[in-house]
């Protein structure tokens, strides 16, 4: 499959004027919505320098300016990087954001290495005994499992910790961390944790990942069981698949070989789907049950301090991550059919 | 002379989601001799196609049969019992309708001659690469060429050619073509039907053809079988089927094909064939046949007449019982 | 996808009211459909009568009775079924009324999403050219935004309330409908029936809705039916990080989080909204499935494995 | 019989597809030439058959002249109005007297419609009073051979050969001058084919009106038309009177088709 070079500009284009809109959107939601936008860009502070604060933001936002000077002054901002400093940390809105994408892309990553091999493999097995006692346990199941609000099953397995005495607060346990030296540079703490040797705190990060990883797979197990199933069973009607039994392939060669490959883009572009739909589920229960610091806990902050521009800083970069997975997900389908040629 | 297939009252019907079982080949009884070219002809719907299927051993999963079949003497069809193990691809093989969707997308035209000749003989990459290129060139493919290109890179001839070489791989002696010649050009069909003749001698394979074509099975099958609404008709032999027609049946479908080069009134048969689920007595075309008369009330058997068999009462005056 | 798109030889029954022809003699034959179906049921007419039936209607819709604060954090007990919150009221009553707020959330979103997509997929679809690009453009620009960070943003800008949480989710999930409106409308394009409605004469109009609405609604309604689940998970989660409804009002969401901080001395605070809110998602998306098994004559085979 | 009044005629036509071609070449569209220039003349009440296999371009033909596809170069005239130059409003007025039968009927019919509303659309919104509509569906089913119960089904309770009457019923009730058939019995049985064969020309003899057939089948041909044009890679490469053109091809390609025909005699 080549990848043309027409594709992969078209595609960069695409995402180029995609973000922009995106920021465009987002800065119509500040201009529109109620109130002076100037306050809420300075997160409505009160006390003695507010006036002062009001008034730099005004100037930050170009409020003065003609309205199509403003936006595109607040585009050149994103695309430098600053659009101020967040008024919950008081360091640059980016750099804060991209500290935290990287703890909740962790705790992502090991939930879907759970959920993709788990759902996968009982799909497969409950296409291959169809309409059978198995097939019916785990469709119902997967369809239960699609159904569970994340942050319902994040609580139960939460409660399970504290009452078995775990102690599930954060992503590592500060007086291990300090007891054996760990100061994490990538941000990626298992790995950090492995670069560094540092075993016991890498089994500390591990028993902390795994129960919010669990209770974000939930979601992920029960799309790809139904999916898997369904994905198996078209294929098995293809006519090249029956050409094959009739040529005497063996059954395992046909679904192992044959019907694997052929649902695998499929699966890809659906895995890719719920990917970006499960970084929302991470931020609504790293935080709030789990108390980890990631994205989630930004949304709460932004929240809690009226921070606007980490509200802003989110989309932007929440969106930046939606087309990245998308675009991927374009280039493995098109790397593993070869009829897409891209 | 060793029968190829026998069949003995064969049914096949497909159960419907209310569990009612639409009987799609309602009894049928033939045998192939071994190097015979054997055609199944039939308007679409009429259930050919379901028979052949049988012989292959690729009926969907909902089907339910009845009857017998035997393939070289092994019991095959028994009851609503199938057993294909050591048939498939060994003895019986299969040339695909449409070659563009038979063909396994994502591999390439070498690769799944692997895995076939594999699963059938478990040869090993090389030895299977050996025998595959035998058979590609067989097939008057280039098999430097071919092997390593995916199916939608060939042309539709190609693909045609492709699929044949992989049926031939596994040295089946049955090959149970599904109209291999509606889904191409007129050069092409041709072509086709020339290279399966040569195969036909070359490899003494025994050709189960199954076509809507009249003209084309009296032309180069053997014996003919006339398939209506799931039941045969007439069996005779190739030559006379388009000149000698048995079966009234058989006469209309003669007179309705156009000829080249001379103009002859084409008599359209009136009404339509039966929907598998409608409960057909007596003789399934009298609704549609003009010389229908009171005892056909009741099903024809089948009478043998010197040239062949068919289920019609006119025959029951001068027919050996 | 596009195989549920129906030229006349697949769709099994030819229209809406066909659909509901055969309800009783192939659908409730489906034990899944009849779950579903009576979990939507219940859903829907709890919805209509909760404030009548709860036994402390006033507490359900969020009051505070001085006497609840000696009732604080009751566990379950006869006299209140599913114990009391950190305020003391019942939260029989809250979580009942709470189907209500799930309703309205539920079809305010959907039905918006689904004016808006069907009208932009069609649209797209029938005039090509720029339209579709344009179309193209906003569908991948919503739909990299969930729903959850608009809300924050809204929440910021409008204050707690309905309308964030239904401005938000709105705002994805139209670019859903209109692009599985897209998908399914320009596969009804090339179809020769809206050729010939062309060749006669006929006006853009009446062409998009006698022949592109009237095949592409079937499929994507049933989309809808089996999006309810997750349309109100999402409610639920904006409601629950705080984005949504005010504190104290009666919505799934909002009580698990109140629930959240006494997990361990009060689980079921946050165990039976939680359980109500599975169970009603669980109902919409069974009946969803049963619906699009119908319309995609492919899956309806039951078959083992054959070979 | 044909009087020499022009309905159809086509001068050095060029027509093709807008494509992206590979590698660096997708960086801008060119166009892929699939007619090269055709020259075509129809008279009313002649009855004329275009023989050419996929790939030959008889569909991007039947587009040029139903006014769905502008030429690269050259000239479509219909009833001696050049449709190409007219906006869509007035060229559908043109193309009203064309009637014309796709090739799939399984495709050519809105399943979540009646049939008496699809014959009936052609009628719509030519101000004619309903009562009218009615009486003229009546009459064009009655002509086709089907009986008024058809008129309250749906095309999934319909078989091949029905659809294929009921496409045609819709074709003419608007009386066009010619009727374009693409294909018209390639989806059907050999019986029925017979049926629809004698359907065609028994409406041509009652209604006068010119037509024309595309088909891959020459047998098909020889009993729908007088005259035969053989197309073969987007070229005409033989016309002339079916007759001849059977007995005495003149090109290798036609000598092809009636070689491949001829085997199976």
């Amino acid at each position: 499959m080549p990848l043309s070079l027409n594709y992969l500009t078209k595609r960069i284009v695409w995402i180029f004027l995609v973000i922009i809109g995106v920021v465009v959107f987002s800065y119509t939601a500040i201009i529109i919505s109620p109130g002076d936008p100037a306050v809420k860009w300075a997160g409505n502070p009160r006390g003695p320098n507010a006036s002062l604060a009001i008034e730099l933001a005004r100037k930050e936002l170009g409020l003065d300016k003609p309205p199509l000077i403003q936006v595109l002054k607040f585009v050149a901002d994103v695309f430098t990087g600053n659009i101020g400093l967040s008024i919950a940390y008081k360091i640059p809105v980016f750099e804060v954001i991209l500290r935290r994408l990287v703890a909740t892309l962790e705790l992502l990553l090991i939930s879907y290495l759970i959920a993709i091999p788990l759902g996968v493999f009982l799909g497969i097995e409950s296409a291959l005994h169809r309409n059978g006692k198995l097939d019916t346990f785990l469709q119902s199941l997967g369809t239960v499992l699609a159904n569970t609000p994340t942050f319902w099953v994040g609580a139960w397995l939460f409660l399970t910790l504290i009452l078995l005495g775990a102690y599930p607060y954060g992503r590592v346990d500060p007086k291990i961390a300090t007891a054996t030296g760990f100061h994490p540079i990538t941000g990626f703490y298992l790995i950090d944790a492995l670069v560094e040797g540092n075993l016991i705190v890498f089994v500390n990060i591990l028993s902390k990942i795994i129960s919010p990883a669990i209770a974000i797979a939930i979601y992920p197990i029960g799309v790809l069981v139904r999916l898997t199933r369904a994905l198996v069973s078209d294929a098995l009607l293809e006519d090249y698949i029956r050409a094959s039994v009739a040529w005497g392939v063996s059954r395992s060669v046909i679904i192992w070989r044959y019907a694997l490959k052929a649902i695998t883009p499929g699966l890809v572009q659906v895995i890719g789907l719920a990917f970006s739909y499960s970084l929302v589920d991470a931020m609504a229960v790293e935080y709030v049950v789990f108390g980890r610091e990631g994205l989630g806990s930004l949304l709460i902050d932004s929240l809690n301090y009226g921070d606007f521009r980490l509200a802003v800083g989110l989309i932007i970069i929440v969106a930046v991550f939606y087309l990245l997975v998308n675009t991927l997900t374009d280039i493995i389908q098109a790397l593993i059919d070869p009829k897409v040629r891209l | 002379m060793v029968l190829a297939v026998r069949a003995r009252n064969l049914r096949v019907g497909y159960v419907d989601e209310d569990e009612n079982i639409l009987w799609a080949v309602k009894g049928v009884s033939f045998e192939v001799n071994q190097g015979e070219v054997f055609c199944l002809v039939g308007e679409s719907g009429c259930g050919k196609s379901t028979i052949g299927n049988t012989i292959i051993g690729i009926l969907p999963p909902y089907a339910v049969t009845d009857g017998e079949l035997h393939v070289f003497g092994k019991p095959v069809v028994r009851g609503n019992h199938r057993d294909y193990s050591g048939i498939r691809g060994r003895i019986v093989s299969y040339v695909p309708q449409n070659p563009g969707t038979s063909l396994n997308p994502y591999q390439t035209i070498g690769t799944q001659l692997y895995y076939v000749l594999n699963s059938v003989y478990g040869w090993d990459k090389k030895k299977s690469l050996e025998v595959a290129k035998k058979y590609l060139s067989l097939v008057e493919l280039d098999p430097e060429e071919t092997v390593d290109r995916y199916p939608h890179e060939l042309s539709g001839g190609m693909q045609q050619r492709a699929a044949i070489a992989i049926a031939l791989s596994t040295g089946a002696k049955i090959v149970v073509a599904d109209e291999p010649t509606s889904a191409l050009d007129a050069h092409l069909r041709l072509q086709l039907i020339k290279l399966l003749m040569k195969l036909k001698e070359s490899e003494s394979l025994t050709l189960v053809m199954i076509t809507h074509d009249l003209v084309a099975a009296g032309k180069i099958c053997d014996s003919v079988a006339v398939v209506y609404a799931g039941e045969i008709l007439e069996k005779c032999s190739g030559s006379n089927v388009i000149v000698e027609p048995l079966h009234p049946y058989t006469q209309m479908l003669a007179d309705a094909v156009p000829l080249l080069g001379f103009k002859r009134r084409l008599k359209s048969i009136p009404g339509e064939p039966p929907r598998p689920d409608e409960e057909v007595t007596g003789c399934v075309f009298a609704p549609r046949c003009h010389l229908a008369f009171e005892k056909c009330v009741e099903p024809p058997p089948h009478f043998k007449v010197y040239k062949g068999e068919v289920a019609c009462w006119r025959y029951a005056g001068n027919a050996k019982q | 996808m596009s195989a549920v798109i129906s030229d006349s030889r697949k769709s099994p029954n030819s229209s809406v009211k066909g659909l509901y022809q055969n309800l009783t003699r192939r659908y409730l034959r489906r034990t899944k459909f009849k779950i579903g179906l009576v979990i939507t049921l219940v859903v829907l007419v709890l919805a209509l009568v909760s404030p009548w039936v709860v036994p402390y209607p006033d507490e359900g819709a969020g009051y505070v009775p001085p006497e609840a604060s000696q009732r604080e954090k009751e566990p379950p007990s006869l006299r209140f079924f599913f114990g009391t919150d950190t305020r003391g009221r019942d939260l029989f009553s809250r979580v009942i009324m709470g189907v209500r707020s799930a309703v309205i959330q539920i079809t305010t979103v959907i039905s918006l999403s689904l004016l808006i997509g069907l009208l932009a997929g069609v649209l797209a679809a029938y005039f090509k050219g720029v339209v579709e690009i344009i179309l193209n453009y906003l569908v991948e620009l919503f739909i990299s935004i969930p729903a959850v960070i608009i809300a924050l943003v809204l929440r910021l800008a409008l204050g707690p309330g309905l309308m964030t949480v239904i401005a938000s989710l709105v705002t994805t999930w139209w670019s859903w409908y209109a692009r599985i409106t897209y998908v399914y409308a320009r596969s009804v394009m090339e179809m020769d029936y809206v050729t010939l409605a062309r060749l006669s004469g006929l006006s853009p109009l009446k062409i998009m809705t006698r022949h592109v609405m009237r095949n592409v609604l079937t499929p994507v309604l049933v989309q809808a039916v089996t999006d309810m689940g997750s349309v109100l998970l999402e409610a639920s989660t904006i409601n629950f990080l705080g984005l949504g409804l005010p504190l104290n009002s009666p919505e799934w969401g909002v009580i698990m989080l109140e629930g959240l901080s006494v997990l361990e001395i009060a689980p079921w605070i946050s165990a039976y909204p939680g359980f109500f809110l599975l169970v009603t998602a669980l109902g919409f998306s069974l009946v969803g499935d049963t619906l699009r098994e119908e319309i995609d004559p492919r899956l309806r085979r039951r078959w083992r494995l054959w070979f | 019989m044909p009087n020499n009044n022009v309905i159809v005629s086509l001068r050095d036509v060029v027509a093709g597809y807008l494509t992206t071609g590979k590698g660096w070449r997708s960086l801008f569209k060119h166009v892929n030439v699939v007619l090269k220039n055709v020259n075509l003349r129809i008279c009313d009440g002649e009855r004329v058959t275009i023989i050419g296999e996929s790939g030959s371009g008889k569909t991007t033909l039947l587009k040029v002249i139903l006014g769905l596809l502008k030429p690269v170069r050259g000239e479509v005239k219909v009833l001696d109005k050049e449709i190409y130059k007219l906006p869509w409003g007035e060229r559908v007025s043109v193309l009203r007297q064309v009637g014309y039968v796709p090739q799939d009927p399984y495709k050519a019919l809105n399943p979540k419609l009646r049939v008496k509303t699809i014959i009936s659309e052609p009628l719509e919104h030519m101000s004619i009073k309903p009562r009218e509509i009615e009486e003229r569906v009546y009459e064009v089913i009655k002509m086709v051979q089907l009986s008024n119960k058809v008129l309250d089904k749906y095309p999934n309770e319909l078989s091949g050969g029905m659809m294929q009457r009921v496409l045609i019923a819709r074709s003419i009730i608007h009386d066009p001058e010619i009727l374009i058939l693409d294909e018209p019995t390639s989806a059907l049985d050999v019986s029925i084919q017979a049926q629809i064969i004698e359907l065609i020309n028994s409406i041509h003899k009652r209604l006068e009106l010119a037509i024309l057939a595309v088909t891959h089948d020459l047998g098909v041909a020889q009993y729908l038309s007088d005259r035969a044009i053989i197309l073969y890679k987007g070229s005409i490469v033989e016309e002339g009177y079916i007759d001849e053109v059977i007995t005495r091809p003149r090109h290798e390609y036609t000598n092809l088709l009636i070689a491949s025909y001829q085997v199976f005699k």
